[in-house]
């Protein structure tokens, strides 16, 4: 990249998401699981007033049931929506039951078929076959997977069309200014999402130097030509933890829990963390640091050397 | 000697003693993760355990876990991927014995964590999350669930994770390659499942509890086996693993 | 795993092969292209003369023409048989062109069939579908793969069937005595091949404890459960190159192929650098210190820190 | 000023011209890897490059390559990772440009890398390798080969790597994603493909070289552009580049 379009990928929080993230697009997001969740930029979606998203992930953790309760999502595409902590997600029950703020359309996926059809996506078919969700309401009600025979064997499998969202956004460790990022720990459906999404947001803990990435090739999650735009944004991913960086603040998502059973207060505690604050500094600023701190891994655990040498 | 216990302490014990020395497990989060936990620090110090996130272990997690994707769970792994790895294994045999929770289950072990109640009037639950995927691909699972009137139905309203469907052959002929489910773990007892019909079938009840008092909290003519005995209580080597790994009951004592 | 099975699976190379490399099995090497080839336990095939081998890998270099013209092989399934420096494999071709030391069978596959063949068998599905091959003779002579429309689009695709070989053998950087390995640089089709095989055979220039693969468990190729045996032998995938251990000794691949145009002079090569040394540390005393120290890497080259701390 | 320049430098000059800035090249080995170098250091400082064994860089290699796996082109590579993903980004259109060897060629821009001659006595040529994978996928690719009448002819004996097949929309009948080959740069000449019958037409002669020249070694009646130039020769820069990165001249003066 020429320096000038690599300092343009580079970009705040709001810019990115107000530039690439349209009313009405299919987003995926919550890839890794309940690690690197870019809470920052589903609260940046929540203050912009995002309308008609389609969220599209496997387990979302509480992100998409703010996102929900929030009225940003017309639809769902995923295999869980709830709070991992403690169960229910009472954003998404009240949309799917209630039709509040407003009805939402679920296609609801297993992990592995929710997986796998980005996993087609990535790799430029229509679909792939599968034989989980046999036997399962899951395929029988959701009208996209298709039940087959195989053509070698003449067993059942469950054909997966390809699931290509407009926007990935992907919460990792450490990103250059191209794009080129890398992560650790689990990563879930991470990497086949950013292949399949025509955006990919990469959010990052640190921006670093172009020879951090390129002194660890076999560490890179997403090469830099795929991405579309670098947000540097530290502790953009709490409360979800970010290995070697922080911890998961599992109080928010009990407090979350708690003040989400009724909807008055499900928007109350949505105005005063996301609303309120403004912005991701102002959210910072309420935790105050030493909650932050207290978040913070208790020692080091240096992955052991490696050599490239030649 | 009588050793004071919770529920889910009990519980915990017993999904333990499911799993067999070098085993791969599914392990998820929740009581099954601390009955991984609990049978490698005992009886199956070989066991692996994979998590859909893209973990697997073969030590125990170095500290309390609220969720498969936390530091501790990660740190000290033996390999850190991406689902599709797990799920191919999942898919591929490679797994011995995977565990699910679920909120109603039916006669022939088949599992709803979707939809509940009669349509128009339905409680939208969390979903399948990996488990209908565990339980239609590994070679044998265990559910693990709270026994009570309304999640013990004839049939569920929902089939989100199939057990044995409509019992008989019935995975073989819709084509699901795992074996389905070995035992169900309740808060009463402990069951199986008739090698023909494959119905469930109790086979022992937990230390104080009545045949009658599982027969009432169930929504079926609950067979049982020709001897119903009274599940061990776990020990008191059980149950310090166990609270070692669970310290301020998170998962054994504030819930069932 | 118990201490016992543990040592287990830590074998001489000679005795990983006698026991897991039975004659008639289909063998999977070369995973990697053109680094870490397991060139040690393809002349230890040759010097047990292993016969009736199937040998699968997309593209061999020289290994798969050693195994070949030595008469260890009866089926060849790839998608380039050769020598990549100097392009033709005189060994390979005799087999085919002339049935010399006997005839052989050859399925071809391009890179991508072959892959996607050992990734339906690691993924436990009986095919994947692809776009590739399309229009090439390869479908059309390939009775193995079909061409089928897409039951959402309609478009042609062709199926690849699950390639399940019965052993796979992988040269890594280091694996632990269970058989969790670490390797980097470009791995080709190697986590796809471990998978999709019932024995794995790891081969390592580095024994090491567990703690170090533990210490960075997203570098793990293939976790040790899936592992049968593990043979540690540095230089074993000499002449290919190991990244931070040794580059390629491109003269081995000239003097091969300079020697291989006339089957006397091949025999007579393998003689020289298979047979008579008569085992892996004759062939390295053979090629003597100052040749390997002269392929060692010019300078280290660490990858950047990683802290999985938490 | 002339310039002394070898076949294989000047191929490599005209192969760098191919790459447009920004794009995403399969590079391959030996000719097309120096093209690739060249270009990046030239005209295009942002084009990627893939490699099948499963290297992206962004970067030329630290030192001259034998093979895409040596040392020198992992070390500083911007990822090291799978063949499936490098097909993943090939089938899902991610890759602009790809490059081909080949042993046979035909009017249509088929390739032969597999079996040369009569049924009975063929040769018996390496194979496909990702070759047929480039041809088929990527979005248009490039051709580089020796360019003499036995490997010049009407209809290859065997289509290891689809060009246009029979011409026309062939492509799009067999359900071909990528666009096919864009340019064939011979020993001789740079030709182009008819955007209507898909038939190969001469567009430039390398300098020295006649029309006639060309003919006597095409095995079919060739085509020729309106006005056939001459193709511009390397340029000082661009042969320093290419003598940089293969010193000893192993791909580029002991070979065409």
């Amino acid at each position: 990249m020429s320096v000038g379009a690599v300092l343009n990928k580079v970009l705040p929080l709001a810019e990115a998401v107000r530039r690439h993230v349209p009313d009405g697009a299919a987003v995926v997001l919550g890839t890794a699981l309940e690690a690197l969740i870019p809470f920052a930029v589903a609260h940046e979606l929540i203050r912009q007033e995002r309308r008609d998203l389609a969220l599209v992930g496997p387990i979302s953790d509480l992100c998409f049931d703010q996102l929900i309760a929030a009225g940003c999502a017309r639809r769902v595409v995923a295999a869980w929506v709830g709070n991992v902590q403690h169960g229910s997600g009472y954003g998404f029950r009240r949309a799917v039951e209630q039709g509040l703020p407003h009805p939402i359309e679920v296609e609801d996926h297993s992990n592995f078929t929710l997986a796998l059809g980005l996993e087609a996506a990535a790799l430029g078919v229509p679909y792939l076959p599968t034989r989980t969700l046999l036997g399962s309401d899951i395929l029988a009600r959701n009208p996209r997977l298709r039940r087959e025979r195989c053509p070698f064997t003449g067993a059942p499998l469950v054909l997966v069309p390809a699931l290509a969202p407009d926007a990935a956004i992907l919460h990792v460790q450490r990103a250059d200014a191209e794009g080129n990022c890398q992560a650790w720990g689990a990563t879930g459906v991470s990497a086949a999402a950013a292949k399949a999404s025509r955006i990919v947001i990469v959010v990052c803990e640190e921006l670093v130097e172009a020879a951090v990435i390129r002194s660890d090739p076999n560490r890179t999650l997403v090469p830099g030509f795929l991405v579309t735009a670098v947000v540097h944004l530290p502790w953009g991913a709490h409360p979800s933890p970010v290995q070697g960086h922080y911890n998961r603040d599992h109080a928010v998502y009990r407090d979350y829990h708690q003040r989400s059973a009724r909807p008055e207060d499900l928007l109350a505690w949505l105005r005063e963390w996301v609303r309120d604050p403004g912005d991701h500094a102002g959210y910072l600023e309420k935790l105050g640091r030493q909650r932050l701190e207290a978040l913070r891994p208790r020692s080091r655990r240096l992955a052991a050397p490696v050599d490239y040498g030649c | 000697m009588a050793v004071d216990y919770t529920p889910g302490e009990l519980m915990v014990a017993v999904a333990a003693r499911e799993i067999r020395d070098g085993e791969v497990v599914f392990v998820g989060m929740r009581l099954p993760l601390l009955a991984f936990c609990l049978a490698r620090a005992t009886h199956a110090p070989n066991a692996v355990g994979l998590f859909e996130n893209g973990i697997v272990r073969d030590s125990p997690a170095l500290a309390f876990l609220v969720t498969m994707s936390d530091g501790p769970n990660v740190a000290g792994a033996l390999w850190c991927t991406e689902m599709r790895e797990i799920m191919g294994l999942l898919q591929s045999g490679r797994v011995d014995l995977g565990f699910l929770g679920g909120a109603q289950i039916d006669r022939f072990g088949n599992l709803n964590t979707s939809y509940v109640g009669p349509p128009g009037r339905q409680t939208r639950l969390p979903g399948s999350g990996g488990g209908a995927d565990i339980a239609g691909l590994s070679r044998r699972h265990v559910v693990i669930m709270a026994h009570e009137r309304r999640r013990f139905v004839e049939r569920v309203d929902y089939v989100t994770s199939p057990g044995f469907g409509e019992g008989g052959d019935w995975r073989r002929r819709v084509g699901l390659p795992g074996g389905g489910p070995a035992a169900v773990i309740t808060t009463l007892g402990l069951f199986r499942f008739d090698p023909e019909t494959r119905e469930m079938v109790l086979a022992s009840t937990h230390p104080g509890v009545t045949v009658e008092e599982v027969r009432e909290e169930t929504g079926w003519p609950l067979a049982c086996a020709p001897s119903v005995t009274v599940t061990p209580p776990p020990t008191g080597e059980e149950l310090a693993v166990v609270r070692r790994f669970d310290p301020d009951g998170f998962w054994t004592r504030d819930r069932g």
